[in-house]
């Protein structure tokens, strides 16, 4: 099979489980699943061997695997769609089906595979737990999910979405998969539907991206218009490039690449959650697990980030686009650190965290740092989906104390419930470790160092120092609230019986870690700096060469300077041992200092958003539209001509028809007949015989006056 | 099969209107054989209507299918027919959708003779409009559309029928009254009704000449205004518009399928078939009125979906809101006429008509169908349906992201070819409503959340009220919309195709 | 005055007189019978005008159908029958003046008809009067569609009258 | 040799008489009787015009033979009218059938 083929075919399986699990196998959970993990497998064998060919290709920025056919008729043109497989793709497929794929895996046990139905379990519920007997006496298990199979078809159409974002050779298909992952965003984070909150969360993720959405929509159409063309290669020719760069907009002085740059900017911003349209990725915490971890680790988030890096020779173009990118970018990195260090549920940490890491990749791509930012959207979706796979181990671990101790009221998420829990989940507890320090940037070891420095560097290098202190602080916050999370999560004793009867759980749930754990250690390795001291040089800076090699002109290496490495150094260490200082003793959150209602509260952002924008356009559609505008004003105008006809008809009626007309004309001659007719109807006798005389005397009569008058 | 081929359109024209006349000789009281025959009667138009989209050749320009008939000559109007690439995919809209209303019909017990008879007469109104190539014609068979419908929602509507049947009828027809009006003057001028010897000799006239007593401009001007007026109440732009959400609640659901699904394509019909063509000029100079209230009715549409607590309602406003593109569409093409974006807006903004046929028919079966359960349409009386009817929700919720405008699905095309044609050229109003589309979103989920999601209204669980699944016959009308609006989301070439030729040739 | 002449004079005479006393005999059936011998008589003038074919069906028709199926109603409408009361009505002298006036009218009107002296021509030798008349009855160039539509006429008298006269009460139609 | 007068005379006189039946007699059996004289006298005028002016244009002959058909429908439907007047009404006195009045 050429490798063309084999591109196209990657999004597939997914789809077609999607199809198949919904149309058919959705009665039986074993096969559903089967077919799902099958097709994710699937998916991630061709994307390897797309990922392995596409390594040995010489220069394949400027000869990608591309392949396309004809969709939309334009006039005389075509607006084709098709695939395409170039460095970029290839580094970003690679993540995508390892993640995937261990994702899909990790989901078997998450939701409780194997395990007898629950005793209340109910359709958008999360289930509630199995009264089983063994050896006499009952004791409550974990019940299998009662939408088992509804999950593993929306993960399918979620992957297929991502699948299709990353291989497509246009700004259309990737659109295409952007939206069909919002959608699958929103009907998995709603997945337990049941709960108001998650009914809620679900809109709030759809609406929120698709604010970004309709203005990306809006740049798509501004860049084919302008260019005729939505085909990433063809846009991405000097000529067409320089054209952009030259015509202005008329929009805030940018010339029409820099507005769609922002257009597009704002799009990613949706979807990856940056300020000010960060609020919908906490609340999509609502839904399952897997679900925040194929979110905000290997798809959505991603995507978002994806999108920008892949339009970044546009965006570049435009100082004034790439200044408010690298802006938006460190301001919600340091912005929502701040809040994740005031969050006690434990995925909210992470969701915070999430927001604060895309924060720095934005950030590196509007200082021009291409590769750090790709570097950095790799190593963190690896890390990151091992810290929320983790995460539902433990949550998942806890749910069992839960259900061994039947104490529902404990929040089985929140993580001054928890503690001590590495004796418990060895498995989990390492690997968690693991995503931590890489999140922290533990030094040398984690990548998540190795891809967090290099942005540093990128900073400091090219003189952004604003951007460069703003992430610094972001990293040390960083290092900090992921060291209190450990902290509180893992180490001390167990604070309730709930944590004491933890369980570690199934094979199908740690495989999934301890794989992401290796890649969370061993990817920082691959781009190791050339000049970085004592390694440098040792492993080639291949991801540099890959990666860099996508653009047209190759991305100078920054000049190495100690400055960023000590910071880096500094920031991570720091953070971890202040953590750990900080909260090795503290027992409930009253204990905890930095509980300041200001940051648990999200800067009150949800509230702020409530008043300017909900409540308004709730308003202005029941009253002023509806109520308003349409049933008063336009309907009213309506109402008007009823009365005002009628009005005119019975003027008519009552001053000119009943004097005029009916009186005099109407009722005279009526009463002329009447009369006429009152002495004629003695005529009127039914009897036959006399009709017929009266008939002949007639005939008679008229025929002998015609005779004598007219013949005669 | 000879006089099928050379009497195609006819066929396909009259064939409804005549099996209505055999109906009416059915024995009585044989509601089983009325929707039967009703529904396989409604079928051959559909066979036909395929017969002739595959013989159909596209690249070639005029119209095709062509029969003229002596209908009054006295004043130079005959029963003159024809399709082009743009009326037949209209036709195709029309008699595939009116199977499916019929069968969407079947629950209804009262009356059914006549209520199939109208639905059938219906079909012939419709597709006249679509067929004709005479003016008179075309204004006869836009009347004969509106009495069957009148009829169908004043007998089997609900609650608040007379109130919007007299206003669909009274506001229709007064939009019609210009129309006449106008068709009357071209009439007058050229002693002929026949479009196809309009369009040869109405631009040809000389900008000095006096008709009528008055210049050829104001002429023109009064006549294009005319027909806007009467087409902008049939789409319905705004402010127009409130005729619709009444008339949609209150009919039954297979009119609402058919009111949504063709009579409003009429409006939009109206305006690429006579207005961008006779009135190139006019269509342009006032291009930036005509897109502003199509923004209006984007927006507002979206606003007022928004706000209603009626599920009927709500899915009516979204017509408002998705015929807007249509006609944002039509205004941006006015505006470019002969360039590469006019082309593309046409394209989407036809596109539109037919996406939008399918997924608001969907729709309101949809409302029908859970309506005729519960009896109620309002939305707080919902809430938490999924588990009970896990069929219909998904249903519900792939019609409604078609609606939507997810991308893979069929809507999404056409939004966005209307929203890159009408961007280069009238930018501010195509930003405008992106705001509509953002609230497109927020109406769409609303109506998911309150009737599928959250906690379960207990009411539809248990007992006389449980909710039952949506059953084989109501499934088997989604199937083929269902699928229509994922082919053409995913390969929308195969109709575009012949949709983008027309319009090549045509502007 | 020639034989025939006399012959046709007898024969008004008995049409007439049999006439008078169809309309004026008290007794129905009578009337009836006297019916009978007008229309022979008539019979007799249509042999008289060689239309000999007419006389036959006149006396095959008229009376073996028509007077009959007269005779059959006055039988079932009995109560008349024997009903002894004036046959005529109170308005018999208006009636008898209209006839009167008719008759005058007509004999003025024949009076100043200018065709009335034609005199009567020889039937041309070879001249079948009555195979001609079938030919035109059923030529396309004669009268067939006449004929057939007084065929159809007969036929949706007869049912006409079966359905009139059936007896409700029978049962067999309606309740 | 007899004048065409004479027919007509007494195709007249027999259709006066006829007329004088219809319009005085009570029974209604016998008005139809009156009408039958009628229609003959008009056969009677026919068939002697036709005799009197060409004999080989059938016409007059034709035109007979349809009014003995008319005049055989008509005294079936009109017996039947009788008849079926008489059994809902037990009269077939013309004067007292006068539901058609105003």
């Amino acid at each position: 099979m050429t490798t063309e083929t084999l591109i196209w075919l990657i999004p597939l399986p997914p789809a077609l489980a999607f199809f198949l699990i919904v149309l058919f196998t959705n009665k039986s959970k074993a096969l559903s699943h089967t077919i799902a993990v099958g097709a994710a497998l699937l998916s991630w064998l061709g994307s390897m061997i797309v990922f392995v060919r596409a390594l040995g290709v010489e220069h394949l920025g400027e000869h990608p695997f591309e392949s396309s056919i004809n969709w939309l008729p334009t006039g005389d043109t075509w607006l084709k769609i098709g695939v395409l497989v170039d460095p970029l793709t290839a580094a970003v497929l690679f993540f995508v089906a390892w993640t995937v794929l261990m994702i899909f895996l990790y989901s078997v046990g998450y939701h409780n595979f194997g395990q007898p139905a629950g005793d209340h379990d109910h359709a958008g519920l999360p289930p509630h737990g199995a009264t089983i007997e063994e050896h006499g006496h009952k004791h409550v298990v974990p019940s299998i999910e009662p939408m088992y199979s509804r999950f593993f078809a929306f993960i399918g159409l979620f992957a297929f979405g991502m699948f299709t974002l990353v291989v497509s050779d246009n700004l259309l298909t990737l659109f295409v998969g952007w939206e069909i992952m919002g959608l699958c965003s929103y009907l998995l984070i709603g997945f337990w539907y049941g709960k108001p909150s998650a009914r809620n969360a679900a809109v709030k993720a759809f609406m929120t991206t698709r604010v970004g959405d309709v203005f990306m929509l809006l740049g798509i159409a501004y860049l084919y218009s302008a260019t005729g063309t939505l085909s990433f290669r063809e846009i991405f020719t000097e000529e067409v490039l320089h054209t952009l760069a030259t015509i202005p907009s008329g929009v805030l002085g940018l010339s029409a690449a820099g507005l769609i740059g922002l257009l597009l900017f704002i799009g990613t911003v949706g979807k990856s959650a940056q300020f000010p349209l960060h609020v919908w990725l906490p609340d999509a915490m609502e839904g399952p697990t897997p679900v925040s971890a194929m979110i905000h680790a290997a798809t959505m988030v991603s995507a978002g980030v994806y999108m920008v890096i892949r339009m970044f020779p546009i965006i570049s173009l435009d100082e004034k686009t790439m200044a408010i990118v690298a802006f938006v970018g460190a301001f919600t990195a340091l912005f929502a650190a701040t809040i994740a260090v005031a969050q006690n549920d434990i995925k909210r940490v992470l969701a915070y965290s999430t927001i604060s890491q895309l924060g720095f990749m934005i950030a590196a791509l509007g200082i021009g740092a291409y590769v750090a930012a790709v570097f950095h959207l790799i190593t963190h979706a690896f890390f990151k989906a091992l810290l929320f796979l983790g995460s539902g181990s433990v949550i998942h671990g806890m749910e069992h104390g839960v259900l061994h101790t039947g104490n529902h009221k404990v929040d089985p998420q929140d993580m001054f419930n928890m503690g001590g829990l590495r004796k418990k989940m060895p498995i989990t507890f390492w690997t968690f470790l693991i995503g931590g320090f890489a999140l922290s940037g533990f030094p040398i070891i984690t990548a998540g160092f190795w891809s967090k420095d290099e942005i540093l560097a990128d900073a400091f290098g090219h003189g952004h120092i604003f951007v460069f202190a703003t992430l610094a602080i972001a990293a040390f916050m960083t290092a900090f609230y992921t060291m209190r999370q450990i902290t509180l999560t893992f180490l001390g004793e167990p604070r309730t019986k709930e944590a004491e009867h933890a369980q570690e759980t199934p094979w199908t749930m740690t495989t999934p870690l301890v794989i992401l754990a290796f890649f969370a250690v061993t990817y920082g390795w691959v781009g190791i700096p050339e000049h970085f001291p004592l390694l440098g040089g040792l492993v080639p800076n291949w991801l540099h060469e890959f990666v860099g090699g996508t653009l047209a002109e190759h991305p100078e290496a920054v000049e190495f300077s100690p400055w960023p490495l000590i910071t880096s150094f500094v920031v991570a260490l720091g953070g971890l041992f202040a953590g750990w200082l900080v909260y090795r003793n503290i027992n409930s959150p009253a204990e905890d200092k930095l509980q300041i209602s200001f940051l648990k509260n999200k800067y009150y952002f949800d509230e702020i958003y409530d008043y300017i924008f909900v409540k308004p356009a709730i308003w202005v559609s029941e009253v002023l539209v509806s109520a308003w505008m349409d049933k008063g004003f336009i309907d009213g105008i309506l109402h008007i001509f009823g009365p005002a006809t009628g009005g005119l008809g019975s003027f008519i009626r009552n001053k000119f028809d009943l004097p005029v007309v009916n009186r005099f004309f109407g009722d005279g001659t009526a009463d002329v007949t009447y009369w006429f007719g009152g002495k004629l109807r003695a005529v009127q006798t039914g009897r036959i015989q006399q009709y017929l005389m009266f008939a002949l005397v007639v005939f008679i009569a008229v025929g002998a006056a015609l005779y004598f008058f007219l013949l005669a | 099969m000879n006089f099928i081929s050379t009497h195609l359109l006819s066929t396909i024209l009259f064939f409804p209107m005549l099996s209505a006349v055999v109906m009416m000789f059915l024995p009585k009281d044989e509601n089983k054989l009325f929707r039967w025959f009703a529904f396989v009667a409604s079928l051959v138009p559909f066979a036909l209507t395929l017969v002739a989209w595959f013989q159909f050749k596209s690249s070639q320009p005029g119209f095709q299918f062509q029969e003229t008939y002596v209908w009054y000559e006295a004043i130079g109007s005959s029963l003159h027919l024809g399709v082009d690439g743009l009326s037949l995919t209209m036709v195709l809209l029309t008699t595939f959708l009116t199977p499916l209303a019929i069968l969407a019909s079947f629950s209804i017990s009262d009356r059914v003779k006549p209520y199939m008879m109208l639905f059938l007469f219906l079909e012939t109104g419709m597709l006249g409009v679509f067929m004709a190539l005479d003016l008179l014609i075309f204004f006869v068979f836009w009347e004969v559309g509106l009495v069957p419908m009148y009829f169908l929602i004043n007998q089997w509507g609900s609650a608040n029928k007379d109130y919007a049947s007299l206003k669909f009828m009274i506001y229709t027809m007064g939009g019609s009254l210009g129309l006449l009006l106008a068709v009357q003057m071209l009439g007058v001028l050229f002693g002929t009704y026949d479009l196809v010897t309009l369009y040869e000799r109405w631009n040809s006239l000389e900008p000095g000449a006096i008709l009528l007593g008055m210049s050829v401009h104001t002429v023109k001007t009064i006549a294009f205004w005319a027909f806007v007026i009467a087409f902008a109440i049939k789409v319905p732009l705004w402010p127009f518009h409130t005729w619709l959400p009444d008339a949609h609640t209150e009919a039954p659901t297979a009119g609402s399928m058919l009111l949504a699904g063709v009579l409003l394509k009429l409006g939009a019909y109206g305006f690429l078939r006579l207005v961008l063509p006779l009135y190139p000029a006019e269509a342009k100079m006032f291009a930036g009125a005509l897109a502003l209230l199509a923004t209006a009715a984007i927006v507002f549409g979206a606003f007022g979906s928004f706000g209603q607590t009626d599920f009927k309602r709500l899915v009516a406003y979204s017509s408002v809101n998705h015929m807007g593109f249509v006609v944002l569409g039509i205004a941006a093409a006015a505006y470019s006429i002969g360039t590469q974006d006019a082309t593309i807006a046409l394209n989407g903004a036809i596109l539109q008509m037919f996406n939008h046929g399918l997924s608001a028919a969907g729709m309101f079966f949809l409302v029908g169908v859970i309506y005729e359960r519960t009896h109620t349409r309002n939305l707080e009386e919902f809430g938490g349906l999924f588990p009970l009817v896990p069929v219909y929700g998904g249903i519900l919720i792939f019609t409604s992201m078609a609606s939507l405008g997810l991308p893979g699905l069929n809507g999404f095309v056409s939004e966005f070819l209307v929203v890159r044609g009408a961007f280069p050229v009238l930018t501010a109003y195509t930003a405008i409503s992106m705001l509509g589309l953002l609230f497109t979103g927020a109406y769409i989920l609303k109506g998911i959340k309150k009737v599928l999601h959250g906690p379960m209204n207990e009411h539809w669980a248990h007992g006389e009220h449980k909710l039952t699944e949506i059953n084989f016959r109501e499934i088997m009308v989604m199937v083929p919309l269902m699928a229509l609006i994922l082919w053409i989301g995913i390969y929308p070439a195969w109709i575009l195709d012949v949709i983008n030729k027309a319009v090549v040739m045509l502007f | 005055m020639t034989g025939e002449q006399i012959t046709f004079l007898v024969v008004a005479l008995a049409t007439l007189g049999s006439a008078l006393m169809v309309v004026t005999t008290r007794n129905l059936i009578h009337a009836a019978l006297w019916l009978i011998a007008t229309l022979f008589s008539v019979a007799v003038i249509f042999a008289l005008l060689s239309a000999s074919f007419l006389a036959v069906v006149q006396v095959v028709v008229y009376i073996g159908a028509i007077a009959i199926l007269f005779i059959f109603a006055v039988m079932l409408t009995r109560k008349d029958m024997r009903d002894q009361s004036p046959q005529l009505n109170k308005n018999w002298w208006a009636g008898a003046l209209l006839a009167v006036l008719t008759f005058g009218g007509l004999y003025a009107l024949l009076q100043g008809w200018s065709g009335l002296s034609r005199t009567v021509a020889d039937i041309p030798s070879g001249f079948d009067a009555v195979a001609e008349l079938g030919t035109e009855l059923t030529s396309f160039t004669g009268y067939v569609l006449p004929f057939e539509v007084a065929s159809v006429l007969l036929v949706a008298a007869l049912v006409g009258a079966v359905y009139v006269a059936f007896n409700p009460r029978s049962g067999n139609i309606r309740k | 040799m007899i004048p065409l007068s004479w027919y007509l005379i007494l195709s007249a006189a027999l259709f006066s008489v006829g007329l004088f039946g219809v319009l005085s007699r009570r029974n209604a059996v016998a008005i139809l009787l009156g009408i039958e004289l009628m229609l003959n006298s008009v056969n009677i005028n026919l068939v002697s015009f036709w005799r009197y002016g060409d004999v080989t244009q059938m016409a007059g002959q034709v035109f007979a033979i349809i009014v003995f058909a008319v005049a055989a429908a008509e005294v079936s439907v009109g017996l039947a009218l009788v008849i079926s007047v008489y059994r809902r009404r037990n009269t077939v006195i013309a004067d007292e059938i006068d539901l058609m009045k105003w």
